[in-house]
């Protein structure tokens, strides 16, 4: 299996966000059941992850974190591989080791996926220098959170991407939480980009739940890397609207913040803008919500009938 | 007696500490939200939620320690404690004795680590001996709610830097925790079943997997001694070469990495100390030396197992 | 013993100076001769440290690193037991068991003083918690080098003293070099100053080979922490001019750029100054070197008859 | 044959593994300085100096193995790994196990350790046994200029992260190191002496202190066999044990803290596998629990002396 290739029109983008959407949906209503283990979602986030991926070529290498649903599956993942990652069978993506937290698909160009906030950024610049020094085209992708932007790993990382001139484009995924604290708790300022600027990085923020305008800027924030071989900074704003780690009661979200990004919803609210622009019909809606809605399904069973992994790979894969 | 889980006894511990001494304070990544009655009832400026950067957490705690403050910081999962290990080894464990005995360190790291979960070696990664390995730190581990409220109070009092785990699997299984004071000085092992044919050694979680395999023994006509370290430095070396003495055989048990952790520790204490009385040789159960994953069947299957110690203290007993 | 009170007139920060050179310069003289070890010396750099230092009160608490002389000496520290301690003899401020490299006297607040690079910007939060929780009035000088500042502590320290409003005066002694290592091989930008702007922290550079310039940064940027609470941070930009450790024949080292920097020697031009303005005459300034050479020889001869250690003490202090 | 120093001996592994391969890069702080002759010959690409920050480095070279590379970077002190613990323990030790085996990490960092140079706690720490508790990473220590030659050679074709320890104490004795290719299995210990009557297991400079004990021993009609390691994971376990079966005396000698360190494991190991030939206790010297001074005798009195290691053994003997 491959990257896919780029959306070539707005429909593909709804609906790999609402593909993302079922995807999470059935691991919640599965951990719920008690049937899967809870992950870290990225419900609410959709526009963030599929703008920025649909702006990227094959050969680019990206590299994420915990919360990784939206960037493996907007790359074209199988969601039943990921699902049978998630359950910890041997069809997984990893063979069912890494369970959610840490997937990584080397055949998309997803490698080196850390479930340590902050590891992502100090393993960007070595991958980056391997595609420089190795002659190899593609930039890399480093998925960050709010979060992972206060790790002292940030600074190292963005200080020597700088400096050794390293094609990293990173995008920080500002979701307002890290766990169970705000950013506003955690960050003296209100954006990953006003520290990014020390750097001299060219830094962007744009509004994350508006898929069109999240491409967009990717689009451009890729091509300055490319062009310049140098890295550049696009925060992503954004809202975690579920709780941290299934299940969460989210019971210290402040309540009138959340309604406001619900509002915002990024399928909602694109839905509706094709709807309105005259580049969906309600029908084509309707189609596109079964077609995902299958999609799980197909996956799901084929996740539930992949078995565990065979006793001896206890030790498997601990050296090569 | 009530009923506490250990998460609760932890809340319990803290509690308490606060209130008899102002000067102790917790903070961490979500320390404040997930105990939010600590806020409730010692306000925001003692109990913080944190950036999440477990270097400046442990740095700060460090920096307040040596200046009056008596912090407890929670660096959740122990893997995150590669975060923190210039601050937790090379501050607070060696500048006292650089400085000459200037400066003292009264802090406290909460960190959850084992199966159980399914999170993965990323999250659950038994790094405990690499902190006896290193000087001027304590290190504990309880296995009950009551021994994790009284060894948390006693390690908040404490003048050292206290490295204090949680095992995971035992986080939400309630225990009666006995009401009002109680302590537990740090290096008290527990015996907490009496035998005489074969010693069984361990801390954490493994040390109910002991005790069933006592259970399982003792049907076979086997007089095991189960000992629950609790703390692993100061460790108690006489109960444990008292307890060999008596038995002459010894199985240690952990669900760490067996290479260098803390069984190795104690099978050289005893065939240092307690080579005359050994009946037949030392036993370790302890992990791989492989990450562990986070698949149900192969986590369980880095955790040694009650009939995999009931085997080998049978085979044991039989030489 | 106790803080030296500031310096009161311009001739005691020459002197402050003079005395930290002639102190350096014993142990340079004593290790090339065998009978010392090797330091960090802070020979060209006495400006900095002297005129940040004399900016404080006696309240005020100070963390250093390895290269910690100026800033010891100029607070008041007993050059006899500094050279114990070097030597690692028994009436040094640590027993003996600091050696050069981590030299803490608590009674002249100077505390924690580390040899890990980026240790002193990690515990500097913890230290102003502890005065502003415990109600002390004294503000936290964090002294730290160019070098320090490319580790992530630094990007940690900064976004946590900002957010919790810590009154810590970071001082960055940007000598050009970290280690064997150019700034300009390290850095993405010219100054640490420009970093510290990203956290929305009031930052400075200043000439910090002038004496008398930084001793005014840093009284106004000692003022702003006292008054406002705050974080700030002052760069001060001097230059190595011995090597790292000694002995370093510099063999690395840009010849014109060292020449450069040499002409700007500290002590010359603030003597020369001082002259020039009638504040110091010829027969002042011999006496000066005199009375600073003495006290340097009575401290030599102190720390020689120091003796080393008792073998108890080899785990003495390990544990409280 | 030609003599080099330690320090030396690594050069011409890593001008040797880069004209081989010229995907081997080398980066750290002050490499280029103080290694210029790398640069002249490799160019400023493939040898580099880096900020100061050996997360990061540490970070850098995890990120490359993975895609192809193979970096040896330079961290300088042991004690400044603590900086770079979660890059090597949690990516660089686990991400393969955990991806599945879809990556590996042929990365080698250097670092020195121990005493000589009286720089005190935060320069002279030997953590080597950190790294062999945790998965996925391999440990060497060399004891002389030839053998680091041959070990880093071999460190840099393996395909997993090799921790690799320069004692301070060793880096600037010459020795003789063959001329030409020579390579050493990781994971081969060496009988640097033959004997009957007692073993001595050692590795880094304390194998001189153990040969210089056999030596005096020889004079007092004590035959000791003495093993340097080489490599502590992989540990040659069937030469230390096959050792033991035959001497039936085990001394276990290292600078570090004896607590949950390599002599621990060994001890352990030979009191699981070879009881049935102990003749007597096992005995470990090793570091006490306390920081290293920089005072020169508080620095020398932390390492176990050839004295010390001759009358552990006599006692033995005695036995
Ligand atoms: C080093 C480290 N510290 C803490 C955690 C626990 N943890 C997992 S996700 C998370 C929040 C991360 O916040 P952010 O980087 O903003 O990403 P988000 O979850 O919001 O996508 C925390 C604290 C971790 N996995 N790694
Ligand atoms: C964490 C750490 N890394 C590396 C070193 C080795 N080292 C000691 S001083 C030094 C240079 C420090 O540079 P800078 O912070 O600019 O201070 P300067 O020596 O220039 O005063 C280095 C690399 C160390 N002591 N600690
Ligand atoms: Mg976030
Ligand atoms: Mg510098």
């Amino acid at each position: 299996m491959t990257p896919k290739p780029p959306a070539n029109n707005p429909q593909q983008l709804l609906e790999q966000m609402l593909l993302i959407r079922a995807y999470e949906e059935a691991i919640v209503n599965g951990s719920a059941a008690g049937r899967m283990p809870g992950t870290c979602t990225s419900v609410g986030q959709e526009a963030a992850a599929v703008g920025v991926v649909n702006a990227l070529a094959a050969e680019d290498l990206i590299l994420t974190n915990h919360r990784s649903a939206g960037h493996l599956l907007a790359r074209g993942a199988d969601p039943g591989r990921l699902l049978a990652e998630v359950m910890g069978r041997r069809d997984g993506y990893c063979k069912g080791k890494s369970g959610s937290l840490h997937i990584s698909a080397k055949e998309l160009g997803v490698v080196l996926t850390s479930t340590i906030v902050g590891a992502e950024l100090s393993m960007a610049p070595g991958v980056a220098l391997a595609q420089s020094m190795l002659g190899r085209p593609g930039i890399v992708v480093c998925f960050f959170g709010d979060g992972a932007a206060c790790e002292g790993s940030f600074h190292e990382s963005l200080n020597l991407a700088a400096l050794w001139n390293l094609p990293i484009l990173y995008v920080c995924e500002n979701n307002h939480w890290q766990a169970f604290v705000h950013r506003r708790e955690a960050m003296s300022r209100e954006h990953v980009a006003e520290w990014a600027t020390g750097y001299g990085i060219p830094a962007r923020t744009v509004d994350g739940n508006d898929v069109f305008a999240v491409l967009e800027a990717a689009q451009a924030a890729a091509a300055q890397v490319r062009e310049s071989g140098r890295p550049c900074l696009l925060e992503t704003t954004t809202y975690r609207t579920r709780g941290h780690l299934e299940p969460d009661d989210q019971g210290y979200v402040d309540k009138a913040e959340l309604a406001n990004w619900l509002a915002r919803d990024p399928i909602t609210t694109s839905r509706a803008r094709l709807l309105a622009d005259g580049l969906l019909s309600q029908a084509q809606a309707a189609a596109m919500a079964d077609e995902v809605a299958s999609r799980i399904a197909v996956a799901q069973a084929f996740a539930e009938a992949s078995p565990f992994p065979a006793a001896d790979e206890l030790t498997r894969d601990a050296y090569a | 007696m009530p009923t506490l889980t250990l998460y609760d006894a932890v809340g319990a511990a803290l509690t308490e500490e606060m209130r008899r001494d102002h000067n102790v304070i917790a903070f961490g990544e979500g320390i404040a939200t997930k105990r939010h009655e600590l806020v409730d009832e010692f306000g925001a400026l003692r109990v913080r939620n944190t950036p999440l950067a477990e270097g400046i957490i442990a740095g700060t705690a460090v920096g307040a320690a040596a200046m009056g403050l008596r912090p407890v910081v929670d660096l959740l999962f122990a893997p995150f404690l590669c975060y923190a290990m210039d601050e937790l080894v090379n501050s607070a464990g060696k500048l006292r004795y650089l400085s000459g005995g200037q400066f003292s360190f009264p802090l406290v790291t909460l960190a959850m680590t084992g199966a159980g979960w399914g999170v993965g070696a990323q999250h659950n990664h038994n790094v405990e001996a690499w902190f006896v390995h290193s000087p001027g730190l304590k290190v504990v581990m309880p296995s009950t709610p009551a021994d994790t409220k009284a060894l948390l109070k006693t390690a908040i009092r404490d003048d050292n830097p206290v490295l204090f785990f949680l095992d995971i699997g035992l986080l939400y299984q309630p225990g009666e925790v006995p009401a009002g004071e109680h302590l537990l000085a740090l290096g008290q092992a527990a015996i907490v079943r009496e035998g005489r044919d074969v010693t069984l050694v361990s801390y954490g979680k493994t040390v109910h997997h002991c005790q069933q395999a006592a259970d399982q023994l003792a049907s076979q006509g086997i007089a095991a001694e189960v000992i629950d370290l609790r703390s692993l430095k100061p460790l108690d070396e006489a109960t444990i070469l008292g307890s060999v003495r008596k038995t002459g055989r010894l199985v240690v048990v952990h669900e760490a990495n067996r290479l260098c952790g803390i069984g190795a520790e104690i099978a050289a204490l005893v065939a240092e100390h307690a080579f005359a009385d050994l009946k037949a040789p030392i036993v370790r159960q302890g992990g791989p030396d492989a990450p562990v994953a986070a698949s149900y069947p192969l986590e369980q299957a880095s955790v040694p197992s009650a009939e995999a110690i009931t085997d080998a203290a049978r085979r044991l007993c039989s030489t």
